[in-house]
């Protein structure tokens, strides 16, 4: 009996711990939250994302970061998106079982799990110094790139694992060819959840510093870029900027760069979340 | 020219000291009013980096926190490139500590050499070991990292050979990482140039120094605007570059930045924290400059 | 009845998933314009057979068949016959009704878009053709545009089936195509099943003895990769010859 | 048509080619140029010096103080993150009601979706000051903060994936539990969790693999100073600092400084490339068991 | 026979998941050492049912009921009932064999271990007792610490019950505890359930007609969530009162 009780209340016990536990990690998340929002609330105005930097604080803005945010944005799109989905398209498929298929996944679960500062010493190697690029939006587009392509591969897969086979039958009992099928019923089933995962990718992709620093973005660049090939700023890069300053107002600026970064990442995300939900109560198969 | 909207286009590319950051970051935001479509972009690697990139040619304008040294000059020299040296302030080179450290007044510039040498290295770790009265703490050093000028001048005056110091310390070459760390951590000892002292006041406190030679003031001093212009602060104040090269000044828009500097060098200077130079060396500076943009001042180039 | 032409032979057909021996020595020959029907206990090739005959399994890690498909006395796993093209002659219908997720109109043209027709009117029409023919013009001539997913399973079935014969194929395939419906979509498709093999040659996998006896001219009895009886349905049905078509159309096992 | 189909699926095994090529564009580049280090510096040095020095005068070449850096701010960030990450995948599972673990699963996540260098400003602004407050003489770079925040961010790491591995448990299992008048807690630590095992091992070694990688955190806020210690008050330095405060001063190819940010570079693809690897094959391993 | 006592009892019981109405109105009255079989067709409610009498379904989000259960007179649905405590009185198999991944010893002692028990020499002794009752002792007592896993299904099933046994039910609930098993192993369970009906009160769901009839003294005809008709399985299945029963005995639907 007593043990019973025992057992009871231990369970209860943790009950409680487990909520404590849940909550606390969300609490974390708010105070925090709360704590950028009030720091930085008071310097996020129009003139703050309009103007560029400055070594006064309070005449500094991220006009310049957040159009390279924008730019790198665009960028590794062009570049991760269609190279992404070709290979994850292949990998679904074209290629056969075997070792060579086994090799491959093995290689991109491997590639999604290196840490995004070695991408930069690639990046730092290969396309700053080998390919002359130099510090550039190319460069840092091309890196980011690298980082985000196992992700879209992986949800490429995933997508495309999930259009039924009946579907493929279907177009090619009809006389389809292989590329016939994938273009005409295989991407579009899946074009969804592909764009999800892309988006989920992109959002990596935004709040990445540590490679742009190691490929060199870490200049004063008071102008925004007008090709590819010009110097830029991140918003990434401008918030560790301005963290690494001591001063307070300085800091005030980080904390309302922050929210910029967040209001892009979250709006990404969300996106995200509204297609997976919406893809999923589209379809049933 | 104070006319303002230049129509000049085009682009600068500085580099260099994090010592001088403060003077040309300040330059090239004002520039801005005067010639809105010259973009110029200004890194911070260190005078050392800065020197890598100038002798190559990959940069128009480095910042140096001290005088190219004669390596670099050949590298220039084979890349077919002449330079020009430009001191644009005087900067005092200060030792800080935290704010709540009561123990250290002033230093003697043999305990600084005791400390940074590098046979301090892994032996030198607690605050007793340099005073007996110092408290029995351990010491956290931080200072400028091997590629700024800073950390070269500083060594050479304190240790007595340049680039030779104990390597256990933080080292950034991004100065404003070396406030934070001396502001956050009471036991904390380091150095950097005044701008970043003055500009921070609140957060440090800087520690008097004593050369052992009272013939260019008495005692230990404490580096200000005052004890560096009088020379007093010694022998931790030195002078600040900027260096310009041949193929640039080929570019309109680098001239003009360079006369634009000469011509607010002294106000902004000040601004941030270091000692403007006497204004007939400015005028002195303008006028080499002009003849080295008309080739005949490639000579007078440091040898 | 004149005697037929033959349409589809398989000869000495063997047919393997990497180890596993899944169709063993098949030798059938099936008339043109007339209803085969197979049917066997779960798992013994049924499928796999049907599928041979527009190569299907091609895409299977693994599948390979020796011996000989015929169509029209042609070989089609000769190495220079094209699948698309045979694949055009040869519909398909499968188990569980499977439109794209398109419109109808789309489904219907989807065979002839791919083979480069673009023309709307030839489009319109074939769809038209199509959709009659397979009984399901009037349900769904206002709704072209609507997504096919909308409709009912008999009449995804029947769009199915209207799909396949939008490319004019002449032999039309179909694996268990009423399994998944309910018995008034079941009694459609087997009444236009009957009506197509004026124009078809038409092979259907079933499990349902009643409708392999209500819609089959033969039947081929199945069982574990053989073929074991191969005869006109009303004879198959009231007088076997073997033991294993007598036990399993009495419903002994399977 | 078959040559186009041919060169379509020509360059899309190019693209899946190049995942090939950028696994091999990295260890070709973190070797070619730690091979010149290695001629300069040998392997033994490199493993058993306990001094990294390389860019001053008196020039050591010990990895240590870098490794025990990383482990360190590993450690204390796994310490956070494991008992936090589990108990919350085990509350969610077994004692939250359907609708609340859709709301605080997704919630959760939002903390793994926020930037590294936010949190990195966090841990030098919020959560030190807060420390320095409890443990004076704490540094204002210190181990501690970056590792606290670290595990915060992994959080949701190990409990979003030890919760789908404890859900992907067959359900009979948990009904044989309660069956036999199990708590939830006996049924959970009893029979769940043992059975979700090897699901629980991968999230978490992918939880230290990813917080050995990190770098912003830690350059931000544990200091720059390599040192051999494992005192979590004082600034150290973790491999990933050291590469980002190498790359800070440019430093030009060729030299030896240069190469040493790759010598750094390979010794932390070791270490998570072999994590990944064993995380991978566990995985394997544990799909074939529940299929 | 002498009259036995009531063990089990529902009084208008209805249980519903969210909207679905699950049980209507169930009033049955099981006796103690007998066993009782539960039929109906699939999706009738006759494991919702069951698992009120261990409250299993508790853990379901949207389950709740109303009406009673007694257990020797008991409402175990009462608010101050402790469900674990229940479940220790009322032990239940399952319809797929469940054992823990753990060796075969610690599936069989797990119960009193969680209840606390620690003594290697009480739980060697309860292990030994339970799997002999269980009738699987000779053939694992040589294998104690191997995997239960290792074991084929029949022997699972039966650990499981040992397993249940261990922790000395009065009520042994048990869903369709042999459908997932061989013919063999089948005969071996039935067995096994006519011996422990002497010690325990066993309530069986079950598809199969014959094994109600050979194990059961009483049976209850479930559809649609209705108990139709419950009586003595001989009367039951020679004589059913409701034509719903009859038609459903005879496998006229189902
Ligand atoms: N892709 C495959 N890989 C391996 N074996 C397969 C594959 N497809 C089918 N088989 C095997 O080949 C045999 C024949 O399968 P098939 O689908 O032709 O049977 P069927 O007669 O159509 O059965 P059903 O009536 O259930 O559809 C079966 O034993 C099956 O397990
Ligand atoms: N968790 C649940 N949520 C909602 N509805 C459920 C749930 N479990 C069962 N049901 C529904 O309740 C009804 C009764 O289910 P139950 O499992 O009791 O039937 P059963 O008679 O045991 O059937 P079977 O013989 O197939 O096991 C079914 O219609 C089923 O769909
Ligand atoms: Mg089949
Ligand atoms: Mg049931
Ligand atoms: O001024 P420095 O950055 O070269 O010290």
């Amino acid at each position: 009996m007593t043990n019973s009780e025992r057992n009871r209340l231990k369970d209860k016990a943790f009950q409680v711990f487990g909520i404590f536990c849940t909550f606390i990690g969300l609490v974390v998340l708010g105070i925090f939250l709360i704590d950028i929002i009030i720091e930085g609330s008071r310097r996020l105005d129009w003139d703050f994302l309009t103007s560029l930097p400055s070594r006064r604080a309070s005449r500094a803005g991220i006009l310049t970061a957040w159009v390279g945010t924008l730019w790198i944005l665009v960028l590794t799109t062009l570049i991760a998106l269609p190279l992404g989905v070709a290979a994850g398209l292949y990998l679904e498929e074209y290629g056969r079982k075997g070792r060579w298929a086994n090799f491959l996944e093995i290689n991109i679960a491997n590639l999604a799990g290196v840490p995004s500062i070695i991408y930069g010493l690639l990046g730092l190697e290969i396309f700053v110094r080998q390919m002359r690029l130099g510090s550039s939006l190319l460069a840092g587009a091309l890196t980011l790139s690298l980082l985000i392509l196992p992700i879209i591969i992986v949800t490429t897969r995933e997508a495309i694992k999930a259009v039924p086979r009946s579907i493929r039958d279907g177009s090619y009992a009809l006389g389809a060819s292989k590329w016939q099928t994938v273009w005409n019923q295989v991407l579009p089933a899946s074009f969804g959840s592909i764009l999800t995962g892309i988006i989920l990718a992109l959002s990596r992709a935004v709040g990445e510093t540590a490679p742009l620093i190691v490929i060199g973005a870490l200049a004063y660049v008071p102008f925004t870029p007008s090709s590819p090939l010009d110097e830029f700023t991140v918003l990434p890069i401008q918030i560790f900027n301005w963290t690494s300053r001591p001063q307070a107002a300085f800091l005030e600026n980080a904390a309302a760069a922050i929210i910029a970064l967040l209001v892009i990442t979250f709006l990404l995300n969300g996106i995200a979340v509204y297609l997976r939900n919406r893809q999923q109560r589209k379809i049933k198969w | 020219g104070s006319e303002g909207g230049s129509d000049l286009t085009g682009s600068v590319q500085i580099d260099g000291s994090s010592t001088v950051y403060p003077i040309t970051e300040a330059v090239a935001e004002e520039y801005r009013a005067e010639a809105p479509d010259v973009r110029v972009t200004v890194g911070v690697s260190g005078s050392g980096s800065g020197f890598k990139k100038f002798s190559r040619g990959e940069i128009d304008i480095t910042n140096a926190s001290r005088p190219i040294n004669d390596e670099e000059a050949k590298t220039a020299e084979q890349n077919g490139l002449a330079y020009l040296e430009i001191p644009v302030a005087y900067d005092g080179l200060t030792v800080v500590v935290h704010p709540e450290n009561d123990w250290v007044k002033e230093i003697t510039v043999a305990e600084l050499k005791k400390i940074w040498e590098p046979a301090a290295q892994g032996k030198i770790k607690r605050w007793n070991q340099i005073r007996p009265e110092w408290p029995d703490q351990e010491i956290h050093l931080y200072g400028p990292g091997v590629e700024s000028g800073t950390y070269d001048y500083f060594t050479e005056a304190i240790v007595g050979k340049s680039h030779s110091s104990r390597g256990d310390f933080t080292a950034s070459e991004d100065d404003n990482v070396l406030v934070q760390g001396v502001s956050t951590d009471k036991y904390a000892l380091g150095f950097f140039g005044l701008a970043y002292y003055e500009e921070n006041q609140g957060k440090l406190k800087a520690v008097a120094v004593d050369d052992g030679d009272d013939s260019n003031g008495k005692g230990a001093i404490v580096a200000s605007l005052e004890t560096v212009k009088d020379g007093s602060y010694a022998p931790l104040s030195r002078p600040l570059f900027i260096y310009v090269q041949s193929k640039a000044v080929e570019r309109p828009e680098v001239v003009d930045f360079v006369n634009f500097y000469l011509e607010n060098a002294a106000v902004l200077s000040e601004e941030v924290g270091y000692i403007p130079l006497p204004d007939e060396l400015y005028k002195e500076q303008q006028q080499k400059f002009e003849q080295f943009v008309s080739g005949k001042g490639a000579a007078t180039a440091q040898q | 009845m004149s005697k037929k032409n033959d349409k589809l032979e398989a000869l000495d057909l063997n047919a393997y998933y990497g180890d596993f021996h899944a169709l063993k020595g098949i030798n059938i020959v099936m008339e043109e314009k007339a209803v085969t029907a197979f049917i066997g206990p779960s798992g013994c090739g049924k499928s796999t057979f049907l599928r041979t005959f527009n190569r299907m399994n091609d895409y299977i890690d693994g599948f390979r068949v020796d011996g000989q498909i015929l169509l029209d006395g042609r070989d089609i796993y000769q190495k220079d016959v094209r699948v698309d093209e045979l694949r055009k002659e040869v519909g398909m219908v499968f188990q569980k009704p499977n439109p794209f997720p398109k419109s109808i109109f789309e489904n219907v043209v989807y065979g002839l878009k791919i083979q480069g027709i673009k023309k709307k009117s030839v489009l319109e029409e074939a769809a038209e053709q199509s959709l009659r023919h397979a009984a399901l013009w009037e349900e769904v001539k206002d709704k072209l545009d609507k997504s096919a997913l909308a409709l009912s399973g008999g009449q995804q079935q029947r769009l199915c089936i209207a799909r396949a014969l939008a490319i004019s194929p002449s032999v039309l395939l179909m694996d268990e195509p009423a399994s998944a419906l309910d018995p008034i979509s079941t009694a459609k498709i087997e009444e236009l099943i009957y009506d197509l093999k004026n124009d078809y040659t038409i092979v259907i996998v079933t499990h349902n003895m009643q409708q392999a006896g209500r819609v089959s001219d033969h039947t081929a009895f199945f069982y574990m990769g053989e073929l074991v009886e191969y005869n006109k349905t009303k004879t198959m049905f009231t007088s076997p010859k073997e033991e294993r078509t007598q036990n399993y159309i009495t419903g002994r096992f399977g | 048509m078959r040559v186009s189909e041919k060169i379509i699926e020509g360059l899309l095994w190019l693209s899946a080619v190049i995942t090939v090529l950028v696994t091999i564009g990295i260890i070709w580049v973190l070797l070619s140029e730690s091979i010149g280090f290695f001629r300069q510096v040998s392997i033994v040095e490199f493993l058993t010096e306990k001094e990294w020095t390389p860019l001053f005068a008196n020039k050591k070449f010990g990895i240590m103080p870098l490794v025990a850096g990383t482990l360190l701010t590993t450690l204390i960030a796994i310490a956070v993150a494991l008992p936090l990450g589990l108990t919350i995948a085990i509350y969610l599972n077994e004692y939250a009601h359907a609708r609340m673990r859709q709301i605080v699963k997704p919630l959760l996540e939002v903390l793994a979706t926020i930037p590294t260098v936010v949190y990195g400003f966090f841990a030098l602004t919020v959560v030190t000051p807060f420390l320095q407050q409890i443990i004076p003489g704490m540094a204002g770079f210190n181990a501690l903060s970056a590792g606290i925040v670290m595990g915060i961010m992994i959080i949701p790491m190990i409990s979003s994936l030890s919760e789908d591995a404890i859900s992907s448990v067959p359900r009979s299992l948990r009904e044989a539990a309660y069956g036999m008048g199990s708590t939830r807690l006996q049924t959970s630590f009893g029979v769940m969790v043992p059975a979700a095992s090897s699901g629980i091992i991968v999230s978490v070694i992918l939880a230290i693999s990813r917080a050995v990688g990190e770098t912003m955190i830690v350059a931000i806020a544990a200091g720059q100073q390599p040192r051999l210690t494992m005192n979590p008050l004082v600034p150290i330095e973790t491999i990933t600092t050291y590469i980002v405060q190498v790359s800070m001063g440019d430093v030009p190819q060729g030299s030896l400084e240069y190469k040493t940010i790759f010598a750094a570079g390979i010794t932390l693809f070791i270490f998570t490339f072999a994590l990944n690897n064993l995380s991978f094959w566990i995985k394997k391993k544990y799909q074939e068991k529940y299929d």
